[in-house]
């Protein structure tokens, strides 16, 4: 009986030959990340431990990202206690070198890892192979303890990807397609693996955008295989000699999927989601025209190099809309000094945009950026839930990073080909 | 009889020759409105009953305290800028360009000779282009929003005046902090500093902007300098007769004059928490600091990020140091993107925001807690603005920050 | 002459306007929002316990720092009756006139109270006269005419309401 | 008997407590704002010993552990849903907050309707009425048993 590649990760990582879904494992960790949204109550947890202890120090990963630079007294107090507990333990420690998902992928995420992370878009690593799962503060607390914990084998479901995305249209239109398809639940406790012709056809920052996102189907983790884009990648970051062969897993052609998609590229067209569910999505011509007061071009899931360059390209000799705030964060610092070196920041500067320095930005909603009452936002964020972004009586539409550029020229909701 | 700089501006305002403690009423010819304010600002403007400002031209709205917002209230505040804006037809708003001081001369608006008043105590800033400039309150910039003009008493002047050359070590920065500490921190308060020497003379336009704009911090009223052909230059102006006029003559009666050596400046801070306690860092040497900052309408100027550049330049900020820059306009921060110095401070791990008053205004930008250190080279090290009342803030030139920076403790570039 | 009679808390020198009234809370939409905060970084305590009628008495260049009117407003809003201080700054002056705020300047009080650990203890103030502690008589001086037109007419707010025929 | 708090359906976490609060120094700190935008009553109205019950897909979104705490804080006994999403369910379970699914429970009830819960025998009345709950999977039950994933740690030691 063959195994989908969730199945084969966790088998390795229990140890065991073979697993199925359904079954309960004892795993061994890769790697825990943790960031500052909640890095503080686990400090405050591990220390009412009776014998606390860190299994492995050297898989612990910390990143202040949520809340950088700090703004309020409470917030600086909780990253204090975080970092002195990291400097205390040697634990290693980012802070300023972007968001958390963007920094493991570029420095630490290696195919056929388990990855635990305290966030819930850690689904992300899946992009270079590695099954990476959100978890709160006790479980990551208790991994971190033993270098253990107990999953459950998720079923699969497998989206078959054909052709070709059109021109216009970006993975972000893809990933949004599917969750509206499938609605916000229809993922829950599965993984959801990507596979196909059309995957070659996706770069790197597209695959990535995909499987951040699938959390918000629910899906506890999203996979692809390995292929000479994702080592691509890793070469790019100088960690290609870092990849252990072995654990390279594609699924087996006789692997049980709980539900097989097929999708034709092609047929993609641009998609916003409406407030105040990722599933809520509709056709961008739908909702064009509604006034925005302010745009948000980056976060874990759009605001990688590629993003930048659709945005640049789009908004390059013209300018933000009277009034609007267009909100650019690069991903990470790496993403930041490519942006400038070459040139994309100072199109997005020259034309009237705000050049955040790596962070959350308002994707998370308690950083600068954050909206007012009534306020509208269209954003490459992964989530719009009510109160995301800011004032809870504000509205945000999720979109790729044309449609958010188009619209912050436009100041009202727009696609590319209409500006 | 001769004049000082401030009583020759003011007598060209009112149209006759004023002299110290006399009260007149002057013409605004810009007045500059923050964020902050603007909400009261309207909201007084409307219940003294007034319907129009005066002249739209003159009036200059600038969204820096809270832009981008941290805080979902903080909007309001963008909004009423907006919508006022709009609704008196005044053009000259800048929604996220940069911060108000920097950008009222940059964006080419204040002028040599000029009156101007702000609803922020740094408004003294303006000093360095041969400007009269002070801050004034929210009722006050109402009442000239609808009148166009405002009383005020003729300060009496000290004359600064330092001759030599400085220490490559030693900034602009530097010279203040040392002023504000001789004079204290109330010891030019209605008074108007007057700054002259040949030291004077051969600081770029940028140092004397961070002396002017620290003025506040000894309570003086405004600070003045004479326009020269480095301010022309940066005013895209040629100087006219009266602007060329704007000197201290030397039968002008001074209230004090003192004298400086530029040799004997050295690196100093200012200690927590106040500004004029003034201290030479070789006698602070190794105090542990968890943040450096280096922005503000004091030193966020490409000349203080270069320098701060210059000595990062392939360095490395200390371990769980964090550097964070903050630009003080878009037009600086595009400015040092293109030479090179954003990339140089980014690969030295500074943290770089957008251009805004960030830290320096206690809002956000860098927030810290109990027991932690910052060295800032903004103007103002007062308990808790940075945040809590525990949080140490040391006031430093940007040599001084980016070597503290690059080695974890208080160090003298 | 006006006079009245009021508590005393004691401050020091060069009360700033983050002391008085800390950024953080700036953009609150009213001044009684922000009142409970009043001096907050210096004494946390002290906004709470200040009742209508109180004065403060302090040191050299009170009110130094900022130009955020908020800061003679939630004192006054407080109930402070008036503050007597050796100086003050110049911005925090003019924004305590044009708010109706008296201000007085007086160079030996602070220090008579300071020596005889006097806070709590009551001064009576006669306007334009003097102040009176512990048997002692503490002249001050008369405001400058124009300052008194703009207390007369009830702050400037008023001041220019009559100008522009409202009131 | 516990009042019942009634929510929809994809309630999720920016909902159950907000982002702003979410770095504050302590749960207890947090727990006055839970569900502020749904309810702005609820943290100061909820009862310990009283429910949650809810639609389709409760606690979808980010992994903030904080949700299933504000919620225990407060003394919410157990949260009955149609379903959960799968961060929160585990979250729950961990700290040693019951998350019970009942099918029926939600469209038969009102809000402010007074319910038991019996968790062995996988029952809920309400008035007159019986409704049937999913018991927990044994390896959960055994962390809910001891008190939370926490508990287990420390009884290793």
């Amino acid at each position: 009986m063959g195994m989908t590649i969730a199945e084969k990760i966790i088998a390795r990582a229990a140890g065991k030959e073979t697993v199925k879904a359904g079954d309960i494992h004892t795993v061994t960790l890769d790697l825990l990340m943790s960031n500052d949204g909640t890095s503080h109550l686990t400090v405050d947890k591990y220390n009412a431990l009776k014998n606390p202890r860190i299994a492995d120090v050297n898989k612990l990963v910390w990143i202040v990202d949520h809340n950088l630079p700090c703004d309020s007294v409470k917030t600086a107090a909780s990253h204090k206690k975080m970092r002195d507990f990291a400097i205390e333990k040697g634990i290693r420690f980012y802070e300023g070198e972007g968001v958390c998902h963007q920094v493991m992928l570029e420095k630490h995420v290696l195919p056929g890892q388990l990855i635990f992370g305290a966030d819930s878009h850690t689904c992300a690593y899946g992009a270079l192979g590695a099954f990476g799962t959100g978890v709160g503060n006790t479980d990551y607390l208790y991994a971190m303890v033993t270098g253990t914990s107990w999953v459950l084998v998720p079923e699969t479901i497998r989206i078959n990807l054909t052709g070709n995305l059109p021109k216009g249209v970006y993975a972000r239109d893809l990933i949004l397609t599917i969750i509206g398809k499938i609605s916000a639940n229809g993922a829950n406790y599965k993984a959801m693996e990507f596979g196909g012709e059309g995957l070659k056809n996706i770069d790197m920052a597209g695959r990535i955008s995909i499987c951040n996102l699938c959390v918000e189907a629910g899906a506890k983790t999203a996979l692809m295989a390995v292929d000479d884009v994702a080592r691509a990648f890793l070469k790019d970051n100088n960690r290609d000699g870092d990849i252990v062969e072995s654990d390279v897993f594609d699924a087996d052609s006789d692997a049980t999927y709980a539900q097989v998609i097929d999708i034709d590229l092609s047929t993609v067209k641009p998609i916003v989601a409406k407030p105040h569910f990722v599933d809520n999505v509709c056709d961008a011509k739908d909702v064009a025209g509604i006034k925005i007061d302010e745009a948000f071009l980056g976060s874990c899931n759009n605001g990688r190099i590629e993003d930048l360059r659709v945005g640049a390209a789009i908004i390059k000799g013209k300018k933000v809309a009277p009034n609007v705030r267009f909100l650019v964060v690069p991903a990470s610092r790496t993403v930041y000094e490519q942006a400038l070196s070459e040139g994309l920041l100072a199109t997005f500067m020259e034309a009237g945009a705000i050049v955040m320095n790596p962070n959350c930005s308002v994707c998370w909603g308690a950083c600068q950026g954050v909206i007012g009452e009534g306020e509208t936002l269209i954003s490459t964020g992964t989530r719009n839930f009510k109160g995301r972004a800011g004032h809870r009586e504000s509205f945000v539409y999720l979109a790729s990073a044309a449609t958010v550029t188009a619209s912050a020229i436009k100041g009202e909701i727009a696609t590319e080909d209409m500006v | 009889m001769g004049q000082t700089i401030v009583e020759k501006i003011i007598s060209h305002n009112v149209g006759r020759k004023v002299k110290p403690g006399d009260i007149v009423t002057v013409k605004a010819d810009y007045v500059m409105l923050d964020d902050i304010m603007m909400p009261f600002i309207v909201s007084k403007f409307n219940e003294m009953g007034f319907s129009k400002v005066w002249d739209p031209t003159k009036v200059v709205i600038i969204c820096d305290h809270m832009v981008p917002a941290s805080q979902t209230d903080d909007i309001r505040a963008y909004h009423i800028s907006c919508d006022f804006a709009s609704k008196q037809g005044i053009t000259n708003l800048h929604t996220s360009d940069g911060i108000c001081h920097q950008l009222m001369t940059e964006a080419g608006y204040v002028k040599p000779g000029h009156v101007v008043f702000g609803t922020d105590s740094h408004t003294t800033t303006y000093g360095s282009v041969g400007a009269f400039s002070t801050g004034i309150g929210y009722t006050e910039m109402a009442a000239i929003l609808g009148t166009g003009e405002v009383w005020m008493r003729v300060p009496s002047t000290i004359k600064i005046n330092i001759n030599g050359t400085l220490a490559p070590n030693v900034m602009s920065k530097d010279v203040i902090l040392k002023i504000i500490g001789d004079l204290t921190a109330a010891g030019a308060t209605y008074k108007s500093l007057e700054f002259c020497g040949d030291t004077i003379d051969s600081m770029s336009q940028s140092s004397r902007t961070t002396m002017a704009n620290m003025a506040i911090e000894a309570g003086a009223k405004c600070a003045v300098f004479t326009p020269d052909t480095k301010t022309a230059l940066y005013c895209d102006i040629e100087l006219d007769d009266f602007q060329s006029s704007l000197v201290g003559d030397e039968d002008a009666v001074y209230e004090t004059v003192l004298n400086y050596k530029a040799e004997d400046f050295v690196p100093v801070m200012a200690v927590p928490s106040n500004v004029d306690h003034i201290v030479p860092i070789s006698e602070l040497k190794g105090i542990k600091v968890n943040q450096v900052f280096l922005g503000s309408c004091t030193n966020g100027r490409l000349e203080d990020l270069m320098e701060a550049a210059a000595i990062l330049n392939g360095k490395h900020v200390a371990p769980y140091v964090k550097l964070i820059v903050t630009p003080a306009s878009r037009k600086i921060y595009m400015e040092a993107m293109e030479n090179g110095t954003i990339n140089v401070l980014s690969k030295a791990g500074a943290i770089i925001t957008h251009p805004s008053c960030g830290l320096c205004c206690g809002r956000t930008g860098g927030i810290l807690t109990d027991d932690e250190v910052v060295v800032a080279t903004n103007n103002r090290n007062f308990l808790g603005r940075m945040g809590t009342s525990k949080v140490k803030i040391y006031l430093a030139s940007p040599k001084s920050a980016a070597a503290t920076a690059l080695a974890g403790v208080i160090t003298e570039a | 002459m006006t006079s009245f009679e009021g508590r005393v808390w004691l401050m020091g020198d060069d009360i700033d306007t983050d002391i008085i009234m800390p950024t953080e809370y700036l953009v609150y939409k009213t001044i009684d929002e922000m009142k409970p905060y009043a001096f907050s970084p210096l004494r946390p305590e002290l906004a709470g316990k200040i009742a209508d009628g109180d004065i403060i008495v302090a040191g050299n260049n009170f009110g130094c720092g900022s130009s955020r009117e908020q800061a003679p407003e939630v004192v006054k809003a407080l109930g402070i009756k008036c503050v007597i201080a050796k100086s003050f700054a110049r911005i925090f002056f003019r924004n305590a006139i044009n708010n109706g705020l008296l201000l007085i300047e007086n160079a030996d009080l602070y220090d008579a109270m300071v020596k005889a650990n006097a806070e709590g203890k009551t001064i009576k103030v006669t306007v334009n006269e003097n102040i009176e502690f512990d048997g002692k008589t503490y002249p001050i001086v008369s405001l400058p005419d124009n300052l008194v037109e703009i207390i007369n007419a009830g702050g400037l707010v008023k001041a220019m309401r009559k100008r522009n025929g409202i009131d | 008997m516990g009042k019942i708090f009634r929510f929809y359906k994809d309630v999720d976490t920016d909902q159950i407590i907000a982002s702003q609060y979410l770095l504050f120094p302590t749960i207890d700190e947090m727990k006055e704002h839970t569900f502020e935008s749904l309810d702005p009553e609820f943290a100061t109205s909820v009862k310990p010993g009283d429910y949650v019950v809810a639609d389709e897909n409760f606690g979808c979104g980010s992994s903030r552990e904080q949700a299933p705490s504000v919620l225990k804080a407060l003394g919410v006994k157990a949260v009955v849903a149609k379903s959960f999403a799968r961060i929160f369910y585990r979250n729950s379970i961990n700290i040693g907050l019951p998350v019970i699914i009942c099918k029926d429970l939600y469209d038969n009830v009102n809000a402010g309707d007074e319910m038991e819960l019996n968790m062995e025998q996988g029952t809920i009345t309400v008035g007159d009425k019986t409704f049937t709950c999913t018991s927990l999977p044994e390896n959960l039950q055994k962390i809910l048993d001891q008190g939370g994933l926490i508990a287990s740690l420390n009884k290793e030691d």
